[in-house]
């Protein structure tokens, strides 16, 4: 019996990926990257926010529970938040989040926080492909097949 | 003499329904008994005191979709409910039956409620009369017994030896077809006795007891938990909500409590049972005067002792249906 | 087989959205299916629920007297999830309906008398229909004397109707509001007060109320001011409600369900209730 | 256990007397001898039906909320793990420190009432009364006494309690307890859970949280959840449904759970209430730990150090 090539199996599972975007920094990454002709994951759906720090861990919960396969959080590196703070208050945030969402089974590598500056349009691709490997590796989220 | 199941037997013939009908029964979940579907018949708890819900939910799920509405040609189109395979609700003690039995009154008069209908039309009742009374248990004291066969297809009721069965509806024969049942001489063990409540009378002098401070300092430690309307044998309050899907529309019903903060709060925010004391008054008020007054019956309230067990701070029914006979009979002697 | 539950609501279209104030829309619903629309028979006082599909169904008053064209008009004011729903819907587009529910204003009882109609803001809405049945049959009551408040002019609705309510014989509109603007010459004042300057008699006569409960409680003192007896007090209530089928049992007004005993009571009814809500 | 009902009552009898208090939150006995139930007392002769005993387990704080506009300073029993949610209420701002007396009764140890009548193998109407003695409980049946190792019937959280003595008061009811003897390494569970793989650990709680019937007793009786609107009965936006599902009941566990981070002082009340017993402590004492090994924060300790996640160390390396 032929073992189907793990890359094959792995093409068909597409998964759906949420990435909140600081609009002063990851946003104009995403932007840059774009113009650059950075070839980019598509199922990744960008959401624009004003600061990383607006997201609440509500948003991140929701879609993971709604099927979500991964999401991540891109905000400016720290010490260059447009609000000063953001970026600090989100990173103790995030690392409560994703400890708390692996003890209940959610695998880390589906919630991640990344800091991404404007300039850095490559980065951003990379930062984003990298994060679409490991959700495809990890297969689809187990919260979402109880729907 | 009488029919009679061994315990052996009556595994046997478990074992035998498991195949035809969904059997749901009470099992250990953690360190609790819940009615839950079950796999084998090594599950089913045949001893246990109460269970933590009530198997009201066999019936009045904690939430259903009533109607899951498609998207055709500009309309909303209702699609076909979907098929309620027969089941068995089994090890139901006395008190739980006679809550099913008080749902039964407003969800099947006329328009009946088809989906708790077509659940009650299709499942058996096979209850397990209680061979020990918890201090909270008063189902005497509201028109039941722990051997009360009233509300049941099939009651069984444990003996040493085994079980005597009592087969009291034609769809309860229909589960032992085919299935010798002995026959023994044995007669029907002491029924266990339970502490009396004043619950008598209580619908006449319920009135009396609307205005009385008790019911706001009663409420004083009520944190709104709605734990006593969910454990509830009898209690049916519900919630209608639509999910919006893709090209789908979902109307769901689900549990409510009249003690949740916005049960009787309107859109515009203005609520006619804004205090506390309102809130708690509402739940006792419902059970010994508007629901015997409403459906001409009993008091909506099975002595179960689930709500006396759950309260957090000790709510207790048992002394508020004293309180209010107190009051009421004090009123009565100053008119 | 079609679900035939009593919560299933019935497919029908919205034929026309109308704003009657900022905040209020008059929506004309015609039932999809022809039979359905012609034993759909309500009478004024009862209420129905409508669906905005996706968010959920609320009851309403009907607002308007039974057409022969079988079309349903409401009132309705954006203030919760499914009234800003529906108002975000355009015409054509689907809703359901459940109903009819609640009981009437016993119309025939007061057939020979004299009718008081007090409104406040939306709650002409509810009361529209008593006032379209009597001009229907004008000669059976006596008097019809409208009162009807409103926050501010811009917040009265039906405004378009007044003039042709005045010009009914033995009719007469009195308009008021809370705060005049511009060019609002009427009269600047609360309805309680409107009533304790008219001084209507209540010789023969019952009086409708319905509006905010803040004015219901104080038109009641001033009815009563008036010596009108309890038994000509008669207003609609207004509870939370999710079946309207006296099942759901959370609409209760003490052991009165306003889904099935009212909405319509009688002050003398009441007066006996234990809870005032 | 040291301080006696005796003690109480006369102690807060005279807190009425002199003026120190125009109301009173404490104990009494409840519908039957196992219970006890929060009262609300406004004189001091009422001060007669208070008691201290191993059955107090209610958390007593979140009343205070109630007591806000009431005129004269409001007297309140709490243990040590109560006093820590008076902490993290003074922390933010719900009650104002001046219109509350506290009134602190160290404990060392309180009854889990299924655990008793197992160990004792007796049905509830044969107890008469349970009281603290030492290393054990003596408790009174109907045909004598009968003492209990304290270790084999305390409630999960007395297991681990860490703070038997109020860490803010204004009187002190008996002797202060430094330690509980039984309290040993007190994540072992957390830890043990911790070292599942994702899938096990996805399967156990998707299991538990499968019996929530949401309804949001844990919220209620926690007195970290004060929100006026909690995010659940929001409906723009509309966070979580009205569905008992998976998706549903994920959602609302997971964001109280993360709610309560940095502010959950382990009175274990969420756990207590639930009626189909899901282990929400678990769930919390995760976080606790978290807290306190990465940003070395305990919470309900002072009312001045602010919350984990209401300040950052702009160098602080979180692995990111």
């Amino acid at each position: 019996m032929k073992l189907p090539d793990t890359k094959e199996v792995q093409t068909e599972f597409k998964p759906k990926i949420l990435a909140f975007c600081c609009n002063w920094c990851a946003y104009a990454g995403a932007d840059l990257a774009g113009v650059s002709r950075f070839q980019m994951p598509t199922n990744v759906r960008v959401i624009r926010v004003m600061c990383s720090g607006r997201v609440p861990p509500e948003l991140v919960i929701r879609a993971l529970a709604n099927g979500l396969d991964g999401v991540m959080i891109l905000g400016c590196h720290p010490g260059e938040c447009h609000y000063s703070e953001g970026n600090y208050l989100t990173r103790r945030r995030a690392h409560v989040l994703k400890r708390l969402l692996s003890y209940i089974g959610i695998e880390p590598d589906r919630f991640q926080l990344r800091w991404v500056s404007a300039a850095e349009g490559a980065k951003f691709s990379a930062v984003v492909k990298e994060a679409a490997d490991k959700i495809t590796a990890l297969g689809p989220n187990r919260w979402g097949d109880k729907r | 003499m009488k029919p009679f199941l061994s315990r052996d037997n009556l595994l046997l013939w478990l074992k035998r329904l498991l195949q035809e009908y969904t059997v749901i029964a009470p099992v250990q979940a953690w360190d609790t008994v819940l009615f839950q579907p079950v796999k084998e018949v090594e599950e089913i708890l045949l001893n246990y005191d109460v269970s933590a819900l009530s198997p009201k939910d066999v019936f009045f799920p904690t939430s259903e979709t009533l109607f899951t509405f498609e998207r055709q040609g500009g309309r909303w189109e209702a699609r076909p409910l979907p098929e309620i395979k027969k089941q068995v609700l089994f090890g139901l003690h006395p008190c739980d039956a006679h809550g099913i039995a008080l749902m039964d009154v407003p969800f099947l008069s006329p328009p009946a409620d088809l989906h708790y209908q077509r659940r009650r039309e299709a499942t058996t009742l096979v209850g397990l009369a209680c061979s020990r009374a918890r201090p909270e248990c008063f189902c005497e004291s509201v028109g039941g017994g722990p051997q009360d066969p009233s509300h049941l297809d099939v009651l069984l009721i444990p003996t040493p030896q085994g079980y005597i069965l009592q087969v009291r509806t034609a769809r309860g024969a229909a589960l032992f077809t085919g299935f010798n049942v002995e026959e023994l001489e044995i007669d029907n063990p002491p029924p266990p006795v339970t502490t009396p409540v004043p619950v008598a009378g209580i619908t006449e002098i319920a009135r009396d007891t609307f205005n009385e401070v008790f019911w706001e300092r009663l409420a004083d430690r009520c944190i709104h938990c709605n734990l006593c309307a969910y454990v509830c044998p009898c209690c049916y309050c519900f919630d209608i909500r639509d999910y919006a899907l893709k090209g789908r529309v979902e109307r769901v019903r689900s549990w409510e409590s009249c003690q949740a903060a916005g049960f009787t709060r309107l859109a515009g925010g203005y609520d006619p049972r804004p205090s506390k004391g309102a809130r708690l008054r509402q739940r006792f008020f419902h059970k010994f005067l508007y629901y015997p007054t409403q459906f001409k019956g009993q008091v909506k309230c099975t002595g179960c002792g689930r709500c006396v067990r759950a309260c957090p701070v000790n709510i207790d029914i048992r002394e508020v249906a004293s309180e209010m006979q107190r009051i009421g009979s004090r009123v009565a002697r100053a008119a | 087989m079609l679900p035939d539950s009593p919560f299933l609501p019935l497919p029908a279209r919205i034929q026309e959205a109308r704003d009657l104030t900022p905040d209020v829309k008059l929506f004309r619903v015609e039932i999809e299916d022809p039979r359905a629309r012609e034993n759909f028979r309500h009478r004024p006082g009862q209420f129905a629920f409508l669906s905005a599909f996706g968010m959920g169904e609320s009851p309403f008053t009907f607002a308007s007297y039974p057409s022969p064209d079988g079309v349903l008009e409401f009132a309705i004011r954006r203030v919760g999830t499914v009234s800003s729903a529906l108002h975000e819907l355009e015409p054509g587009e689907a809703v359901g309906i459940r109903g009819p529910f609640g009981n009437s204003f016993p119309l025939e009882e007061y057939r020979g008398k004299n009718i008081i109609i007090i409104g406040g803001g939306i709650g002409l809405a509810p009361l529209r229909p008593v006032i379209q049945a009597v001009l229907s049959h004008r000669e059976e009551y006596g008097e019809l004397l409208v009162i009807y408040g409103a926050r501010t002019p811009a917040d009265l609705v039906f405004a378009h109707e007044f003039s042709s309510w005045g010009e009914a014989p033995r009719t007469r509109v009195e308009l008021t509001v809370d705060r005049g603007n511009g060019d609002w010459q009427g009269r600047v004042a609360l309805v309680p007060t409107v009533i304790k300057e008219l001084k209507p008699s209540p010789e023969n006569t019952i009086t409708i109320t319905c509006g905010p409960p803040i004015m219901i409680r104080f038109v009641l003192a001033e009815l009563k001011a008036l010596d009108f007896a309890p038994m000509q007090i008669v207003t609609t209530l207004e509870s939370k409600m999710k079946c309207g089928l006296g099942k759901c049992a959370r609409c209760n007004i003490g052991e009165k369900y306003v889904c099935q005993d009212g909405p319509v009571f009688s002050f003398s009814e009441i007066s006996r209730f234990l809870e005032q809500g | 256990m040291k301080a006696t009902s005796e003690e109480v009552k006369t102690s807060v009898k005279k807190l009425f007397e002199d003026g120190s208090i125009g109301h009173f939150i404490g104990y009494e006995m409840g519908s039957d001898s196992l219970r006890v139930t929060p009262c609300f007392l406004k004189s001091g002769q009422a001060a007669s039906r208070l008691v201290w005993n191993p059955l107090c387990a209610n958390n007593l704080s979140k009343y205070l909320l109630d007591f806000g506009k009431v005129e004269g300073k409001v007297g309140i029993m709490v243990k040590g793990c109560d006093s820590r949610s008076v902490v993290e209420l003074l922390k933010e701002h719900q009650i104002d420190r001046d219109k509350v007396f506290i009134v602190g009764v160290p404990c060392s140890g309180i009854v889990d009432r299924e655990k008793l009548l197992a160990v004792l193998g007796v049905s509830p109407g044969e107890v008469v009364a349970v009281e603290d003695d030492g290393d054990a409980f003596l408790v009174t049946i109907k045909e004598g006494t009968r003492r209990v190792k304290k270790e084999q019937v305390l409630r999960g959280e007395c297991l681990v309690c860490r703070y038997p003595t109020p860490v803010i008061y204004d009187m002190l009811i008996g002797e202060a307890v430094s330690s509980l003897p039984w309290v040993g390494d007190d994540y072992s569970s957390v830890k043990e859970l911790e070292a599942l793989s994702s899938e096990e650990k996805e399967r156990y709680w998707s299991s538990e949280l499968s019996r929530c019937i949401r309804c949001y007793a844990c919220r209620q009786s926690c007195p970290g959840c004060y929100c006026q609107q909690c995010f659940v009965d929001q409906l723009d936006p509309h966070w979580v449904g009205i569905k008992i599902a998976p998706q549903e009941n994920h959602q609302w566990n997971t964001v109280r759970a993360f709610h309560l981070m940095g502010r959950c002082i382990e009175c274990g009340e969420c756990q207590r209430v639930c009626p189909v017993k899901i282990p929400l402590m678990l769930l919390n004492r995760h976080l606790l730990r978290e807290v306190e090994s990465k940003f070395s924060f305990q919470p309900g300790l002072s009312p001045e150090t602010p919350p984990p996640l209401a300040t950052f160390k702009p160098d602080e390396d979180l692995g990111i």
